[in-house]
């Protein structure tokens, strides 16, 4: 695996090293897509974590909905987006969890992305 | 000798989905991107092609990291749709070309591309999303879809996907089963979900991106996947399907149409026609 | 940078697992397959791999038609052996080495091999045998699956192989983690179970190919997969991961060591090791 | 699809014609991986066909272990070759079966096969 390369800001790239990390967490967000299993995890999230052999760290990431810790034990954004759906969360309400900001605010700074669109 | 008649590019944000399900293409915040299509439609209703070949990229429906196909390649006569946890509206079956399929994965192989094949397979909003917004009376043609990785790097390079997308054309070239045939690109642009970035938006890189899809795509090859993740996003690497859509289509088609629009939900959003 | 110390070649006739697991080793029909195995563990026992590449085929354990890759690479830490229906014994769980399966899927996709990459995959007998016949003792070095398509057509050409093993090759060598490195193949030579034509062997095409793969396999690429199944039969097309690894051991390498016997079952049966 | 190929003598090659007509029949042979699904035919196999949607002519073809049938319509040896665990029957058998030979003078042609072994 590349080890060397250079950083890049605020951002992990999903590769060999996060998907080893991350494969239980992912696997249990990619059983999501199915609504028996997301009904099975809201009726009792610790035992549905345990069944899928997440790490004590990443129930604890789960249990706090701390994204960013989520990211960073191996989870891929494309299956914690099925975790974020069970909790009613869209992608800017994910943004705004990540970034820090209020939900507003981080759709303003999209919005000035655009500044002089056309 | 089929025709390819054009290229088409959308992003394929899920919230469309629910936009379209709650018909709010005139509502201010989506009526900027809607209006982008008609134009594609009056050019889709005079160039009526009979089939079309989509590049896209699964989202953790059809495919996991058991089995992560770096290329896959459908073959089936229906392709289903299905809940992908977000309350999406589950889409009616969409009909496969499965004789056009198995002549695309007959030439790819012979050209060296180690495609997956796929008999079966659920499509995602990447998939289903172009048809509906191209074609909202549900009379989209038949497709063949072709997905490629996007989740788990290593990505194939911008290069390679250039190179499949010329070796798709090359086979509709050599397609007698029917006439014209348009190529479709699902993702993009500029956007990124995850991390203290997330939000990221780039719309100069955007914009050269399209200059350089249309009158230079070989040109991009200089990005590596790295690269493209730093000036476009995480999943700003969408835009592969943008790359191999350019390749199959003709090397002098021009831009008939573009409309890019910041934001939709998170996403710089865009639609494209090329045509010869 | 790990060292290539040779490449090993194996029939994997379901058989020899119920042969293994009734101690058939000294029996009348088995004893000339068997007696070909221990200049093999010699050398092994004197060139000591702490890793192993294995090219082999599933037989529809792993994968079937809904998701079928050309190349596909295993990036798990255990891979379980389970049920294939004809009632062999199932084999405890094979250690993988998931840091050199990485290593490796960088160096091929940077090579444009379009692979698919497998964090989870069953292992058929196809993969275990070689295992259960060099190591007898159940002390097997971990290994890296790459399991080649010969079920559904098209499949990889014989040139194509050969670059997938040499790209294989060409990532041990920048490889930092373990130093001695072994290759195998797992399949043919010719045999065909299927069709009017089943039972159909080819020894004179076997010798030579055995010739040619040594001295010369860049020659090999003049059949197609079409001459191959003529030549080899329907299911010597299995001889793909032979060409494979003999494209990732050194191109000086001799054989060392052959054991050509016929049948076991309904195939030529073979044992192989090349090395500088 | 290549329709054009040379023919082969006694041989199908299973192609994406092939693969169209047996996706059903290989499916249903795929699932004898689980002695479950195998114990499910063995308890009625007329159910277990239709349950995955084979085609009459294939339905007949596996009740009557027609092999040189069922790969005509479109199955695959190595799925196939599950159906025949189920029968007890080795690819010798299976050999014997197709080119209308006694398992004898089966065994008979590949040890000939191997004339002047060494
Ligand atoms: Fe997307
Ligand atoms: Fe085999």
């Amino acid at each position: 695996m590349e080890t060397s390369r250079r950083p890049i800001q605020g951002t992990t790239i999903f590769d060999g090293a996060q998907a080893m990390k991350g494969y239980a967490l992912n696997k249990m967000c990619f059983s999501f897509n199915s609504a028996e299993n997301r009904a099975a995890f809201a009726a009792d999230e610790g035992a549905y974590c345990r069944r899928f052999d997440l790490s004590e760290a990443q129930i604890k990431a789960m249990r706090e909905r701390d994204v960013l810790g989520l990211l960073a034990l191996g989870g891929n954004i494309y299956y914690l987006a099925k975790f974020a759906g069970i909790l009613g969360l869209n992608v800017q309400d994910v943004g705004a969890l990540q970034t820090g900001m209020t939900v507003e605010a981080f759709k303003a700074k999209l919005l000035a992305a655009g500044g002089g669109n056309g | 000798m089929a025709e390819v008649v054009g290229g088409l590019g959308t992003s394929h944000v899920p919230a469309i989905g629910g936009a379209i399900a709650k018909g709010l293409q005139q509502d201010p915040y989506w009526k900027p991107f809607f209006d982008g299509l008609p134009p594609i439609r009056s050019w889709l209703a005079e160039n009526r092609p009979d089939a079309v070949i989509i590049f896209y990229n699964d989202h953790g429906l059809n495919f996991f990291l058991d089995k992560l196909p770096t290329f896959a390649v459908g073959a089936a006569p229906f392709y289903h749709n299905a809940d992908e946890g977000w309350g999406l509206p589950v889409q009616a079956p969409f009909r496969g070309v499965p004789d056009l399929s198995w002549h695309v994965i007959e030439h790819l192989v012979e050209r060296e591309f180690d495609i997956t094949t796929c008999q079966e397979m659920l499509v995602d909003h990447a998939f289903a999303l172009p048809l509906q917004l191209f074609w909202p009376d549900g009379d989209a043609p038949p497709a063949v879809p072709i997905a490629i990785n996007t989740v788990q790097h290593p990505l194939p390079s911008i290069s390679r996907c250039l190179k499949l997308g010329r070796a798709v054309g090359e086979a509709l070239a050599s397609w007698r089963g029917c006439k014209r045939v348009a190529v479709i690109a699902s993702g993009g642009l500029s956007h990124q979900l995850d991390g203290e970035r997330a939000g990221f938006i780039n719309k100069a890189f955007d914009q050269q991106f399209l200059d350089e899809l249309e009158a230079n795509p070989d040109a991009l090859s200089r990005y590596s996947i790295h690269d493209v993740v730093e000036l476009a996003g995480t999943q700003g690497v969408e835009l592969l399907t943008w790359v191999a859509m350019r390749g199959a289509v003709s090397a002098s088609s021009k831009r008939r149409h573009v409309n890019y629009h910041v934001p939709i939900s998170n996403t710089a959003a865009c639609q494209l026609l090329l045509a010869p």
